[in-house]
């Protein structure tokens, strides 16, 4: 679904994915924003869309080239027409083909007159005039109120055209509006259904059969920023310890302070800083005092943020820091996907100064990394980077929502009395040091960022216990406990394709497509990127050859290279988007037919 | 641990044994908090001190309260965070002149307009003293250091001025030496309820020498000192025929009113000396009330995180459309 | 390229599509300032636009002069780098109220202090646009936006008090849609010699609109705009019986002076209106000459530079105790 | 030499240092001072001292055993006892070991009499009095000009003992001071001379020939940092652009501030900055502006910094950031040394940011790196990063003097015409992009951290030019002329070790060693860390095995191991102290016979 961005299309998608979800079919989403606030009405810039994938099996991205799109205007034809393969149905809003509109598109013709769409399916509907004239005899409904509603028209074609249950966005109509506003878009809604049903343009409903293969349970649709609004607030309430977050505006990570701005009633703290710098060490100033201390930035802020995190580093407090990936160095493509922050977040500090990092591979697994990485910092006295994208934090999938009572606890483990002098770098099995907290009687301590001795946490400029502390601080993060890395598919493929990050999906889905078509390839992916599973090395070594695809230019190959001594070959894009899984698909076959 | 009740200096000195220059304003300061402390009644645990990098930063260290000795500049936003927090502790922040007001100039204006409860003691010896002298913004100019050989070209910030234009709610002046004013300082400062900054002149021998002569020496200080107390007239200070505050005689004396809501008023006070080296207002500036940052907030999401349950959590996660595949 | 004499509106008109929003303000200031630069009579290729980000810092792409769209917040560091480098420029700085007083705020009051020859246009939204809706340090208490669904508990700054704390020199105020006003503003800028800092009202119709409409519609503009022009008396201000400036009738008027040393009296006139919601100055707040941060040096090190030849740099190397070995 | 850090240690050491060098002597010296500005008098903490190592042959290194301490008082004594090897020589202050003084020392008893310096030869002197009594007539002088001549007296000893040209000293006290000041240290140090001459206590004066290998020319001593600054200048003078120098004070990195601040008489222009980020943010805007753009911090500062590199990578301007490297993640040893900054430099960005990575080798060659990263920056329009370290900052070494004339051009090649609309983003055979700079008529232009499209620079984003733009920026670095890797040694030894930055003379002189023992090593040394010379994977696979000793926990090895598939042995020291010969001997003979 495309359109202007002031047309309303990401809201038109998210009421369809929330009807398919319901319905029972998997789903996969990716909203397309343009990258201006406001960019001119009818350009191809002003573009926004909204694409989902949903089928009756298992569903790992939002798909590669869509099946049908809806145009809602010249620009956004345009601005798609590249995405569909011949063949694919395009349903265009033809009121909105005006002359002016089509020249304001860069089109010097109608793409709809000179032959652009042959080998398409086109229908066009009048969208602009039907929902108008469905909306006009309502009571206090403006002409503006009927232009707005024109999505609804759309939405409800699409919801006949794939049979979706009309209740479900009845019933948020009436929640979300009120009075003319509501009446207009119930109407535009229902016409747009009846418009499918009754008219002859759209010959062919399609039926996509529930899902049967899924898990039971209760779900729902969330995005990636939503699971890890919720991922943190679990991990404050099972820990016990008061989330704050101290953030600084930056697309795309802001929707998440949005997120858990509104969170008073689960106790949660944000803290908009005066920049990144801040917001970190707001975090890490609340952590010293016993909260949950957690920070999220995208690339810019992350290297402001470089200092504090050494400093957490060598406090040896917990601090959870969440990356949200976009593209480019510098301000680059701000609302563009990539995943070139690895090497950064593993290295990009002065001084040895390792941390554990974390990479979200799903919207719903981002509830479980970031709580994952909670569990990691509190336990482990550490700073944990965890590693999300634009591409996992706005798109969307159903979410099996887990059982409060059933998510592993996480035991802040304050230190609150000592037989004999206090000492602050004592360490326990898992080489973490005692959180001794403000207020705890007798326990009182100072920590900085210069060289402590090694128990007493003093300052110590001596070169033996200097090479000692380097030696315990990283043993320390790389004996976390990290599950194995699982294979899935023959152990003896003849290729294993290995990621991590937001492109699990994209690879499971290009693997199996090849093993539909008889391929041997195996698939496996990285959740920890420090430390890597004990089992990485061997399993690597089992394969005569190892794919490893990312959105960068060969980050995480470089670095099973210098670790394991593996020749795996690097896949790398650095588009701005998504891999894909015909991509993959594509990409494997070469590996295999070579 | 001793009884609040009977808490003395000592129990306020760490075992961190002092490693600043022989002769250091910093032990002066150091030698009248700790006599001060237990007057607050409030127990050293309950206490934290945050400093930022610098000779003045190590302060943290020699208070045997909870502390943390952050990064450069860093300080006001640290002690941000612990206050968001927690609002049951005592928060100090100790920083330098460069620490303050030159890497950490950001987090300190933003600190006191957010009026967050921390109280700020800026240790102004008008020169980088860990690194060995270079200039800082409260160096003259003309200055001669290492960093400028030839004079320093930047005009200094006056640091109090800096302060009311930031929207400072309390923002007060005093001397290292000054046993009696120091402390009385701190008591106002500490009775304040929001973000509170001190200024204290503080001589550093070694790379900076007798910056503050005009108002340390027993004499010189008699005659330079201009003390500012609440309801009292101002010594020397006279207002214009256009209503503007100077120095000198030849008009009615000024009263001095420091909870005045206008800041203009505490503004031009800061305006009478730009260098300590002559006449200089002492005391507390300004003490305004304004709602303390977060401070109801704070409350109110301890009693939300009461009620945070496994059964609330459940409840969020199960909000909005969901349904159910058995 | 057009000779000096014959500049135009469209020679500082670049060829990029601007991206603003629908009756987005920035409009009207790239406007008005297209439209006063040929007054200057400066070539465009010795004028500098540079910026942070935000929807203000697109500003330097859409004038056709040189130009460095640089990162969130330093604006004015990259500025003054430049001035320091080249004193044959004409320097301008865009910037927002988030770019210029949240992450940049440290930059600003240096530059300030440091009286850098260039000019700094914050435009002041009182929103963060770019990020799509956030509060920056100028939102007002209580407001409700994306950050602070249930209201904003942090006091904003007041841009012009900060920058008078923080020693400009030149502090102004004008308003995006005002097409005599703000060039009148910009070229007093323009003619002061160090750094000039000139807040401008701008509507942000899409996450802030109406901030302004006090001072922007031309009823109640007519009714609220205080203007504050050098000499002249001051319309509806007055001196109350302690010194302190107020709105309001009953006393003499008081007259402007914008060159007075003294920083007070800007400073007392920048707290007379908290919000612009109602009378509020508009204007020149202050304009006073002071050394201007390197401005001998650039031309000393320029002179020395031509001598700095192969001889220069073979006698530099050789100072010292130094033997040869033949 | 070692005393309390207000006995002028340092200056007595760099007298000597001149006095040897002059003398003809190959040298290279280590002073280590105390982490506080004023530790108590007295104490272990306060102690100040200088190490100088030199011989008639090619010295590589400040030595590791001293054979001759001179101990001022008793903490000096304790500090550096466990440097040192039975037999070494001892010079005592006798006057200051007061039974306080022995306490403050940390001592029990007095180590004069208790059998604590068995073993080594002990030379009491009375320091303090026979200083005092040298001077006590002169005219002026207070008892405190005496003491502080005691430096002074034990120069002259030193002088003595080794044969050193008295008249140099001399000229540089007459210089130096005036007065009473002037006359004492004159007297002191002719006492000291003359105590040496005529004393019993010293029987052996050391006779230490020329060194008749060097090569001919004028030479000079240099530390890294006087090296690196005279390297800057020299660049400006070359390249024609007015230096202009923005740093934010940092130990170790202030000295070359301080050192350029001087030099107003070459045009030179230094801002002390606000902060870090200023400080780089003000280099890249002088850069703008057709400055050589300079920039200059250790650890903590480079990670502010971090943000305004990566917009340098994006403009494509020059930009010079030297890092000072010191020991430890976070505010760690600040006086201590270490090379654990190598991958922060290469990785520690957010996005694909590539950018050329030098390290000095030595105090002298520091002049040769940074003028070649500054070479580097201006010719491919690039940031590049030069690591040193506090140890190369601060040890000196005798320095051949180049001539101007000789040295390598570099040339701006600013833009200034254009035929047709200026393109700011076309390239040269080098790939880099014209330099217009403000002021040019008709090529006003704009740029910034967005990404960009292809030759016009506008802002784009398009996904297909951003991964033309990435690969473009990334083949401009790594296409970088370096020279090829040296092996020193012979081409078929045992093993090779492989070192980087300040550890050059270190390994140099412990292979030195084991090849006068009959080992078969190799050595060689990497100044261009990205790109990495052409031929090194070839080297490294040349060798059975490969050695890379670095002072942190193995980042070259870890890098080499990525890039070249080598299986390369990390010998990792991380205790702030540089690597010593005596350890490298040791640790090429452990593999050598394993
Ligand atoms: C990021 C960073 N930059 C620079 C430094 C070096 N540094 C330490 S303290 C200091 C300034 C000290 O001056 P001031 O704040 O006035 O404190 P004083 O030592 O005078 O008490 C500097 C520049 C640092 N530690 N960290
Ligand atoms: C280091 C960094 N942090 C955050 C951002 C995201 N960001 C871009 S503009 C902006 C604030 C914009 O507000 P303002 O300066 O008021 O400008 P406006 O858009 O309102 O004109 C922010 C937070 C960024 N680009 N870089
Ligand atoms: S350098 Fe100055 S401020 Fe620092 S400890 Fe020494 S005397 Fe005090
Ligand atoms: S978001 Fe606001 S400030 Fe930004 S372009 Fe749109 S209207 Fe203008
Ligand atoms: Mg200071
Ligand atoms: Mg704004």
């Amino acid at each position: 679904m495309a359109g202007d961005s002031g047309d309303g299309m990401q809201l038109a998608g998210s009421r369809f994915t929330d009807a398919t979800a319901i319905f029972g079919n998997d789903l996969a989403t990716l909203p397309d924003f343009p990258a201006e606030i406001r960019a001119p009405a009818g350009t191809v810039a002003g573009v926004s869309a909204f694409q989902i994938h949903f089928a009756s099996r298992d569903i790992l991205t939002p798909g590669d080239t869509p099946d049908v799109l809806v145009a809602m205007n010249p620009a956004a034809l345009k601005a798609n027409l590249p995405l569909l393969q011949r063949g694919a149905t395009i349903l265009v809003n033809e009121d909105a083909f005006s002359v002016r509109a089509v020249q304001k598109a860069g089109y010097a013709e109608s793409p709809l007159e000179d032959g652009t769409l042959e080998g398409f399916t086109v229908k066009r509907i009048p969208m602009s005039s039907l929902t108008t004239r469905a909306v006009e005899d309502l009571d206090g409904v403006t002409s503006r109120d009927a232009q707005k509603a024109k999505n609804l028209f759309a939405l409800g074609v699409l919801s006949w055209l794939y049979d979706r249950p009309t209740d479900v966005t009845e019933r948020w109509i009436t929640g979300k509006f009120d009075g003319p506003v509501e009446a207009a878009n119930l109407a535009a809604f229902r016409a747009g259904w009846s418009f499918g049903e009754t008219s002859e343009l759209i010959d062919v409903q399609v039926k996509v059969d529930r899902n049967t293969e899924v898990l039971p349970g209760t779900y729902r649709n969330v995005n990636g920023t939503e699971a890890t609004a919720l991922g943190l607030i679990a991990a404050s309430v099972k820990s016990g310890l008061p989330l704050v977050f101290g953030a600084y505006p930056i697309t795309p990570a802001s929707d998440l302070l949005h997120a858990l701005a509104r969170r008073h009633d689960m106790g949660v703290r944000t803290i908009q800083a005066e920049d990144e710098i801040a917001a970190a060490s707001m975090a890490l100033g609340a952590a010293f005092g016993g909260a949950l201390g957690v920070t999220c930035t995208s690339g810019p802020g992350l290297d402001l943020k470089t200092e504090t995190i050494g400093l957490a580093v060598m406090l040896e407090l917990p601090l959870v820091i969440i990356d949200v990936q976009r593209a480019g160095p510098s301000t680059g493509m701000p609302t563009k996907t990539e995943q070139s922050d690895l090497l950064q977040a593993l290295y990009g500090r002065h001084g040895e100064s390792p941390l554990p990092v974390l990479a979200a591979s799903s919207p719903g697994q981002c509830f479980e990394a970031v709580y994952e990485a909670a569990r990691i910092a509190i336990t482990y006295r550490t700073p944990v980077i965890l590693l999300s994208d634009l591409f996992v934090a706005n798109s969307s999938e159903p979410w099996r929502i887990p059982n409060a009572a059933s998510l592993p606890p996480i035991d802040p483990h304050f230190r609150t009395t000592s037989t004999g002098a206090f000492l602050p770098y004592t360490r326990d099995d898992n080489l973490a040091r005692p959180w001794a907290i403000p207020g705890t009687p007798g326990l009182q301590h100072r920590i900085g960022g210069l060289e402590k001795a090694d128990g007493t946490g003093a300052i110590s400029y001596d070169g033996k216990n200097h090479a000692r502390m380097t030696k315990l601080r990283a043993d320390k993060v790389d004996g976390i406990e990290v599950p194995d890395l699982e294979i899935h598919g023959e152990a003896d493929a003849d290729l294993l394709v290995l990621g991590w990050g937001s492109s699990y999906g994209t690879i499971r889905a290009g693997a199996r497509r090849v093993r539909e078509g008889g391929g041997r390839v195996a698939t496996a992916h990285l959740r920890h990127l420090r430390p890597m599973p004990k089992n990485t090395g061997a399993l690597l070594r089992k394969f005569d050859r190892v794919l490893v695809p990312e959105m960068n230019s060969g980050q995480l190959a470089h670095e099973l290279r210098a670790q394991y001594l593996v020749n795996v070959e690097s896949y790398g894009k650095v588009q701005g988007q998504p891999l894909l899984p015909s991509e993959m698909e594509q990409e494997i076959w070469r590996r295999l037919s070579s | 641990m001793a009884a609040t009740e009977q808490l003395t200096k000592a129990d306020f000195q760490s075992n961190q044994e002092t490693r600043w220059c022989p002769g250091c304003g910093d032990y002066a300061v150091l030698a009248a908090v700790q006599s001060f402390f237990p007057e607050l009644g409030i127990p050293p645990e309950r206490i934290v001190f945050v400093s930022g990098i610098g000779c003045a930063g190590r302060f943290a260290y020699y208070m045997d309260t909870y502390g943390m000795h952050g990064i450069h500049g860093r300080g006001p936003a640290l002690a941000t965070g612990l206050a968001s927090a927690r609002d049951d502790l005592s928060i100090w922040v100790v920083t330098g002149d460069g620490d303050a007001l030159s890497i950490g100039g950001n987090h300190l204006i933003h600190a006191l307009r957010r009026n967050v409860p921390v109280k700020i003691l800026l240790f102004n010896n008008q020169i980088y003293g860990l690194t060995k002298g270079q200039a800082s913004p409260t160096s003259e100019l003309g200055k001669v250091t290492k960093s400028t050989p030839f004079g320093s070209i930047d005009a200094p910030f006056n640091p109090l001025s800096l302060a009311i234009g930031a929207e400072a709610t309390f923002v007060a002046r005093t001397i290292d030496t000054d046993k009696q004013h120091l402390p009385a300082v701190l008591r106002a400062a500490a009775a304040h309820e929001g973000a509170a900054l001190v200024e204290i002149y503080q001589n550093c021998p070694v790379f900076n020498d007798g910056a503050f002569d005009a108002l340390r020496d027993k004499k010189r200080g008699e005659v330079n000192r201009i003390y500012l107390e609440h309801g009292e007239p101002i010594r020397g200070v006279v207002r214009d025929a256009d209503g503007a505050l100077r120095l000198g005689s030849g008009g009615a004396p000024v009263v001095h009113d420091a909870h005045r809501e206008d800041p203009a008023f505490a503004f031009a006070l800061s305006r009478l000396s730009s260098s300590p080296d002559g006449p200089t207002p002492i005391g507390i500036f300004r003490d305004v009330r304004r709602p303390v940052s977060g401070s109801d907030l704070t409350a109110e999401l301890a009693a939300a995180r009461a009620g945070a349950d496994d059964a609330a959590l459940d409840a969020l996660m199960r909000s909005g459309d969901t349904w159910t595949i058995s």
